[in-house]
């Protein structure tokens, strides 16, 4: 059972813009992404918008996977932009890491 | 009078033609390919009913290809559907085209 | 009357709605699509209108099929279509008494593009009063 | 039908080829020529063309002929043309059979069968034709009035509507004031204009416009009469008063209802911070208060949860269905842009106000909806997802700092179960239909299986009851939001106004007649009759006797013929498709056009 | 796979002492100018940003890698931090070919060749062709980026510099959108092809283009590419994931996971070769990469070089 | 050039399709002359290109043909067909004040009045051409008339296939043909005017995730409309590539709708149930093929529109959440389209036969100036000023909207917004008639 996080969002704000919120969840950047077939980068945004912050961090790793190829945000049918989300989170997870 | 429509008419044509030059020729080799093809088509199917990949194969013609002449002489009643086989259905040549290839004969 | 024009004695009977099977069967024409000549359609507007000794007497009179051809469900008459499936029920049920097979006389719904299944109806029905012939019932 | 030889015209078509390749055309004339009754049998290149319709003119102007049958195309194609022609050669256009030889001969048949069939055909036409009589349009004086039931936007805007075109219209409704729904409602979806703004809008126009009384307050008693000539007696509810309307048409704009959860529905009854999207309008219409969290009774909400489909999409089986057994499976169509706009309300004006919205298909179908949803995720409206076997729990907060707990088995995040402490639950509640079964049945008017109103068919008369003269506009016919109910209200004024534009109605001359001389007083055409009404047995004195004798009324009448199958004394029939001209037909067919 | 942190921090630590990714020494690195007699002065600054002069040590470095990818030894990475940057980047140095050194400043001489050929008003000063720091942004290393992107930047600024010619898209992308959002110091940027002029001519040719991600989606530059290649009467034959749509070569990948990069190569090969045309890069690290595929490739400045 | 025919009317209706139809017979039958203006050579626009129709399944052409002959037929309605508007404007300037509509007929090179539709012509003409009426998946001749129930029965000649050959004009039984036929221009001159210039489909070809329209048997809706329509190009469901009934048919809903990537950020609205219906019929047809439709939100909004789609999933159809990201050759013929899996395991990628792409709806018609000076809305379709009271308001006077030209809509939506087009365009009327 996961609580949401209200709060993450705002936490988050430091290293990305909330273009988050505007995916709503189609599936289009994990079915196009070339590198990862995990559901990537769907999971980590869906993790964004309700807040599973421990969940990111724990699957931190498959960021590195993506290549920035930009085809997720080419194709995002609300340009939500996933390509920059996920650089976002590089960001929140590295200092994440260099805070620990 | 009639004569003198008659005249007028042949030069408006005469003139349409050469407006119309480079279309002309382009409807007419395509008026060629398909006559040629249809006939290949009507000629393979004379050994039998066939499907699609078997005409295509049998004529050295692509399958959709095949198919665009075949729903094409289907609805002029050329060619008739007949059985199935697996998933295809067959084609042979109607009997208003057998009766016309015979008298052609 | 020339003497070739009487030689079909196995006639089909169509009745057909003005607002379906009528234009389905013109629409079976202009596909240019043949199907066997001992076919008469008569277009009408509902077929309730007729009483069950309306096909009892064409039996009578030497028509060998009837296939009535109706709109089905979406019959502009409110309430026809359920009065017109009643009524070919009794007329079932009196052919049966009178041993006329009851497969001379079809209810189907066709509608103004039905070709295929206007052509199958014909089709059937023609196949069938060549096997059994016309109803030998002359009176 | 009288036994008078008719002299029956045949005009038989060449078509170019068309009929001629196939059909020896010549030969066809030689045999229906000597057919009894034809008095002449011509051929003609096309029939349609001037020269053939002159020379039906001709004919029929020089007396030598009374009926006319073409042999030619399908008749949905020319038979107008001909009718006309006869009208111009100053007979009626009711004399006139068709004989479909394109279609149904040359084009499907060969040869000599062609040729025969051709013959037989004409035949039979001319059998028919031969008992053709002249036929004139039933015409019934109509009323220039229009009654509209019920006083929502629908109701104004049909009232306007019509007036607007000229024709006088009495506006009942059943409360005390006009508006219906959009009383309750503040800021529309997807536009946001104000729903009193609108309401005012119209209502202005209404209130002044001189064509149209309104009674409010009102109950309908009683309905009687048909197309034209209704008589609705209404009496109000406060004072009891009653009175009649003299009207032409009935248009039902009888509106909905929203749907009320059953206590125990998401908590709804047992916790009172669950509300329904009904309840919540009001506080954010009444909710002044600056700052930047929404208050509702004074309470704090930070964070709130909406759930879609309440009452709506249910499924046998899986919801439960009210106390009369009714389960709303439709989709209130209106509560998905509904509850975006109510989302980006409360996350525009009071920003620290969450919202979480678990829907199970988002449907902002319409002009400007799907935008509402964008914007509702860029105000960050968290959504989620449920499937209907798995409606989302609401139970009281573990946690102090929230009152209500909602948990949901959330398809959006890999179907795990999620956990949302909520200050306030919204439920989306859907539409019902307003009762109306009592007007119904007064009426006659068909129902579906979901309640609503049943028109004749969505499109080809989605405004119309099989009533003539009733009309249907707005949610009493199914969930619509106001444009659409505006839409359907115009498509029926329109419907009505072009009914009662001329002050008489003019219907299909196609329908039963009694023989009254035949008539002994059955009934049974009156037990088979598919309209209420359109046959009744009445009693005529004759001779001193009194005789029972069934009488039509044709602006009720279908022309089905139902009746004419159950008279044992053949005494009624349809005029221009009557049984006796079919039976002559098959006589024709079976003798190969021998016995015409 | 490494662990993407160990590699961040030897990167960042790299560039932050060394001013480059590899830790390798600019001297070492930049050298393609020297026997040119460039002009320092010009309307344009030539600004390579040394990504091509880094490829031929990428791919040793990924030689290496992918020895090691997935074993244990893979873990040992994170002491190289440690390991002062150039020491490390040294033996890089070292052990990549001299041959493939030359090679990579070879396609520099061709572009500036191409931009002196068509009159371009450019100058070059080795000191102020630095690495953009991209690497660190795609990484999202902010931090270590901005800090660099900074110096750089500032330095082009103290120098005048207005107007800059780039030639791989990965700088482009870094000086023309990420220079002024973070650094708040923007240029005029053009990729050198832009600026190319050359009387219409054809040759005949028929290629493949291979459009990097940065040059077709995200600079939208792909259109510029085909203008040129058309006035040279070379025509690029069209494939499905190509200008917006094209799709990557997986040459990114390398530092992180070499077996991921070779994944998606083998599949963008397929799509490039479909049409059995000479494909043509104009990224150096999608040249690199594709160039393990033993497809026929080449970079765009070469082609062009060849025929102007 | 100023033309000299000048007709004049109370409405002109631009447009044919069912709105049309619907409007011009709304105004007729209240005794307002309406003069219809298609473009196409026949009325009945997209819908008597339609099989079946959702919900009731009743067959397109049964409920639009009764229409079409209702309109040709009546004494208050004018048709123009193949007729090209090349400007609607209001104009005060002279002695009549209203809309002018400038028009160009355009040359079928049959005469109307000789021709009787025998189709000898076509039948001789040795020239194939792609039939368009059947998205192109059979051929037609290069004259011929349009398909079997069009109205008016009358051929087009399509020049640019034409070789002047001359065999038509042999076999023409009334000299009807006439190749030195010229294009016309003519005026309407009316009191009001209706817009019901509908939609089209956003072309496969510009898709690039979807294949850019190259993959066979990956086909339109309209397409699939054919193939299951009575009289079809194959006269039953056949894959294009080769003839095979298909064993597997996918339908990959919100191709290009609610996705600003694909260039139409809005829902057209339809899309959902017309998969589902054609997913029906192809159960129907095909008993033994799987169907699966691919969606975002099952969008059955209307009357009886849910219990459709709940119908459809008791018949076995899938439905599987998920949007299609793209679409690739697959194996023999097959088409292979990729997806999420949205309960987390991964992605996906599925072999189709056959697979339909609902392709979002754009406007039929693009006023601009100085064409006809109506506003457009973001979405390219015609503003509605009031879009609550009365949707059908532009913002000029005069001149009305209906149908999908107010956004995409179904039919029976647009039946009824047509019927209130044609009450604005009598209430406007009969307002002037009073002012006066």
């Amino acid at each position: 059972m996961n609580s949401v996080n209200l709060d993450f969002a705002e936490e988050l704000k430091e290293y990305s813009d909330d273009t988050a919120f505007e995916c709503f969840n189609c599936g289009t950047c994990a079915a196009i992404c070339p590198l990862v077939h995990d559901n990537f980068p769907r999971r980590m945004i869906r993790y964004i918008q309700v807040g599973a912050k421990e969940k990111i961090l724990e699957n931190s790793d498959e960021l590195w996977r993506c290549l920035h190829c930009g085809l997720c945000t080419h194709t995002c049918p609300r340009e939500a932009d996933p390509g920059e989300i996920i650089l976002g989170l590089k960001r929140f997870v590295l200092a994440n890491w260099r805070k620990s | 009078m009639i004569n003198k429509d008659k005249e007028a008419k042949k030069t408006a044509m005469k003139e349409l033609r050469g407006l119309r030059k480079s279309l002309i020729a382009s409807a007419s080799s395509t008026m060629k390919i398909q006559k040629k093809d249809i006939a290949a088509i009507k000629a393979f199917l004379k050994g039998g009913a066939a499907t699609i990949p078997e005409i295509a194969a049998g004529i050295d013609m692509p399958t959709d290809k095949a198919l665009w002449y075949m729903a094409t002489l289907k609805k002029y009643g050329q060619i008739v559907e007949v059985q199935k086989e697996g998933a295809f259905f067959k084609y042979t040549l109607s009997e208003q085209e057998k009766n016309y290839e015979k008298a052609e004969a | 009357m020339s003497p070739q024009a009487k030689k079909e004695q196995n006639k089909i009977l169509i009745l057909a709605t003005e607002t379906c099977a009528y234009p389905g069967a013109d629409s079976v024409g202009q596909a240019h699509s043949t199907y066997p000549a001992n076919t008469y359609i008569l277009r009408v507007r509902a077929p309730v209108l007729f009483p069950e000794s309306f096909y009892i007497d064409c039996f009578k009179k030497g028509i060998s099929g009837i296939i009535v051809m109706s709109c089905g469900e979406e019959c502009p008459y409110e309430g026809a279509y359920k009065a017109l499936a009643k009524r070919l029920d009794s007329v079932y049920k009196k052919m049966k008494k009178m041993e006329i097979d009851i497969k001379r006389l079809r209810l189907t719904a066709i509608c103004t593009v039905c070709n295929r299944a206007f052509l199958n109806e014909v089709k059937q029905m023609d196949q069938l009063i060549r096997e059994i012939g016309p109803p030998q019932l002359m009176v | 039908m009288s036994e008078k030889n008719q002299n029956v015209g045949v005009y038989i078509c060449y078509c170019g080829g068309n009929i001629s390749d196939h059909v020896d055309v010549e030969e066809v004339r030689n045999r229906v020529e000597k057919m009894p009754g034809v008095a002449l049998a011509r051929t003609e290149m096309f029939m349609c063309s001037d020269p053939g319709q002159e020379m039906i003119i001709e004919d029929l102007k020089s007396g030598k002929i009374d009926r006319v049958v073409v042999a030619s195309c399908a008749p949905s194609l020319h038979e107008t043309t001909f009718r006309d022609a006869i009208n111009r050669a100053g007979s009626n256009p009711f004399i006139y059979e068709h004989a479909n030889i394109r279609e149904q001969v040359s084009w499907v048949h060969h040869g000599d069968t062609a040729t025969d069939k051709a013959s037989v055909l004409i035949a039979s036409a001319t059998a028919k034709a031969k008992q053709l009589k002249p036929l004139d349009p039933i015409r019934v004086e109509a009323k220039k009035h229009t009654t509209i039931i019920g006083g929502g936007i629908a109701g104004i805007k049909a009232a306007l509507d019509i007036a607007q075109t000229g024709i006088d219209v009495t506006l009942v409704e059943k409360s005390p004031i006009l508006g219906g729904q959009l009383n309750n409602l503040d800021r529309l979806a997807p536009s946001g204009e104000k729903a009193s703004e609108v309401l005012q809008e119209l209502l202005d126009q209404v209130l002044n416009h001189k064509g149209i009384t309104i009674h409010t307050d009102c109950k309908i008693q009683d309905v009687t009469g048909y197309v034209g000539n209704f008589s609705l007696d209404i009496v109000t509810k406060s004072d009891n008063k009653k009175l009649t309307i003299d009207t032409g048409a009935i248009v039902m704009a009888t509106g909905s209802v929203s749907y009320m959860p059953f206590e125990g529905e998401y908590g709804f009854g047992r916790h009172e911070q669950v509300i329904t999207l009904k309840d919540l309008i009001p506080i954010l219409k009444e909710n002044k208060s600056a700052g930047s969290v929404l208050k509702v009774n004074g309470k704090t909400i930070k964070n709130m949860v909406m759930i879609h489909c309440v009452g709506s999409r249910q499924i046998p089986g899986i919801h439960q269905p009210k106390e009369n057994g009714q389960l709303n499976e439709y989709c209130s169509r209106t509560c998905c842009a509904a509850m975006l706009n109510v989302s980006n309300q409360i996350r525009e004006n009071f920003p620290e106000t969450g919202i979480y919205e678990m829907y199970r298909d988002i449907r902002t179908y319409g002009r400007g909806q799907e935008e509402l949803y964008n914007q509702a995720s860029k105000n960050k409206v968290i959504f989620m997802r449920y499937e209907a076997d798995a409606q989302p729990e609401i139970i009281p907060s573990p946690k102090p700092d929230y009152p209500l707990q909602v948990k949901i088995k959330d398809s959006l995040t890999f179907n795990e179960e999620m956990e949302i402490p909520a200050d306030l639950v919204v439920l989306a509640t859907g539409i019902e239909p307003d009762d109306v079964s009592g007007l119904a049945s007064m009426l006659k008017l068909p129902i579906g299986t979901d309640k609503f109103l049943l028109e004749v068919h969505p499109k080809l008369r989605p405004v119309e009851f099989p009533i003539t003269g009733v009309f249907l506009a707005g949610t009493c016919q199914a969930p619509m939001d106001t444009g659409e109910a505006c839409n359907a209200a115009g498509a029926a004024a329109v419907k009505a106004s072009a009914l009662l534009s001329k002050g008489y109605i003019e219907l299909d001359p196609f329908v039963a007649e009694v023989d009254t001389d035949k008539c002994q007083g059955h009934g049974a055409c009156v037990e088979a009759c598919l309209k209420e009404g359109a046959l009744e047995l009445i009693e005529v004195n004759i001779e001193g006797k009194i005789h029972k004798k069934a009488r039509v009324t044709a602006a009720l009448c279908l022309g089905c013929g139902a009746c004419a199958a159950v008279c044992p004394e053949k005494a009624i029939d349809i005029n221009g498709w009557a049984l006796k001209q079919y039976e002559d037909m098959v006589d024709a067919i079976v003798s190969d056009g021998f016995t015409v | 796979m490494f662990n993407p942190r160990d590699i961040i921090e030897v990167l960042a630590a790299n560039v932050r002492q060394t001013k480059s990714p590899f830790g390798i020494p600019k001297y070492m690195v930049n050298t393609w100018f020297k026997d040119l007699r460039l002009p320092k002065e010009g309307e344009y600054l030539l600004f390579t940003g040394l990504m091509y002069q880094f490829s031929p040590f990428i791919e040793t470095a990924t030689q290496y890698l992918e020895k090691y990818e997935d074993t244990e030894t893979a873990g040992y990475l994170k002491y190289a931090k440690w390991v002062p940057g150039y020491i490390s980047g040294i033996g890089l140095a070292m052990m990549t070919k001299r041959k493939e050194k030359r090679k990579a400043g070879q396609l520099l001489k061709n572009i500036a060749y191409l931009l002196h050929k068509s009159k371009v008003n450019f100058g070059y000063r080795p000191d102020l062709d630095n690495y953009s720091g991209i690497l660190l942004y795609d990484m999202g290393d902010q931090k270590g980026f901005v800090a660099h992107a900074k110096k750089v930047a500032q330095k082009l600024k103290n120098a005048g510099i207005k107007k800059i010619i780039t030639i791989d898209p990965h700088t482009a992308y870094a000086l023309k959108e990420l220079f002024p959002k973070y650094t708040g110091i923007s240029f005029d940027v053009k990729p050198y092809f832009e600026l190319l002029n050359f009387e219409p001519k054809d040759c005949g040719l028929e290629v493949t283009l291979h459009d990097p991600c940065f040059f077709g989606r995200y600079l939208k530059a792909s259109d510029i590419t085909r203008k040129q290649l058309a006035n040279m009467g070379i025509s690029v034959t069209n494939i499905r994931n190509q200008g917006e749509f094209t799709s990557c070569c997986g040459g990114p990948a390398e530092s992180i996971s070499p077996s991921l990069s070779n994944e998606i190569l083998e599949k963008r090969v397929k799509e490039l070769g479909e049409p059995g045309k000479p494909i043509i890069a104009y990224c150096p690290i999608c040249l690199g990469n594709l160039k393990k595929s033993n497809a026929d490739v080449e970079d765009l400045s070469t082609l062009l070089a060849r025929h102007a | 050039m100023i033309p000299t025919d000048i007709f004049n009317f109370d409405t002109l209706v631009v447009g044919g399709g069912i709105a049309g139809l619907q409007t011009a017979l709304d105004l007729g039958d209240q005794g307002y002359k309406v003069a219809v203006v298609e473009k196409d050579a026949s009325i009945g626009g997209k819908m008597i290109r339609l099989s079946k129709v959702f919900p009731t399944l009743d067959c397109a052409s049964c409920i639009t043909t009764p229409k079409m002959s209702a309109v040709a037929h009546h004494e208050n309605i004018t048709l123009f067909t193949y007729c090209e508007l090349n400007s609607l404007d209001y104009d005060g300037s002279g002695e009549f004040q209203g809309m002018k509509a400038l028009i160009t007929q355009k040359p079928r090179y049959v005469d109307p009045v000789k021709c009787i539709g025998c189709r000898q012509c076509e039948y001789v003409c040795p020239v194939h051409i792609p039939d368009m009426e059947q998205g192109g998946l059979s051929a037609t001749k290069a004259i011929s008339i349009p398909f079997s129930n069009a109205i008016p029965q009358l051929p087009i000649m399509d020049i640019e296939n034409c070789m002047l050959c001359g065999q038509c004009e042999k076999a023409c039984p009334t000299n009807a043909i006439d190749y030195l036929q010229k294009p016309e221009e003519f005026l309407i001159a009316s009191k009001t005017a209706v817009v019901t210039t509908g939609f089209d489909l956003l072309p496969v070809k510009d898709n690039t995730q979807y294949g850019n329209g190259k993959i066979p048997n990956v086909i339109d809706s309209l397409q699939m409309e054919r193939l299951l329509a009575p009289h079809g190009p194959y006269n039953r469901v056949l894959r294009p590539s080769d003839g095979m009934e298909p064993d597997s048919i996918a339908y990959v809903q919100c191709a290009g709708s609610r996705d600003k990537s694909m260039g139409v950020s809005y829902c057209s609205r339809v899309c959902c149930m017309y998969a589902i219906k054609q997913a029906m019929l192809l159960s129907g047809s095909l008993p033994l093929a799987d169907i699966t439709i691919y969606y975002m939100d099952i969008r059955a909004f209307g009357k009886g529109y849910e219990q459709f789609y709940q119908n459809a999933k008791a018949m076995g159809i899938e439905f599987i959440k998920a949007k299609v990201a793209r679409i690739d050759r697959g194996e023999n013929g097959s088409a292979q389209v990729r997806y999420e899996l949205q309960d987390g395991s991964g992605t996906a990628t599925a072999n189709h036969d056959l697979v339909v792409l609902s392709m979002g709806m754009v406007p039929g018609w693009n006023p601009e100036q100085p064409v006809c000076p109506v506003s457009k809305d973001t979405d390219q379709f015609i503003t509605s000023i009031k879009p609550k009271i009365s949707p059908v308001l532009t913002d000029m006077d005069g001149l009305f909207v209906a149908g999908a030209a107010a956004g995409p809509k179904d039919i029976v939506d647009t039946i009824t917004e047509s019927g209130s087009a044609a009450m604005e365009a009598a209430k406007f009327m009969s307002k002037s008639l009073m002012e006066n």
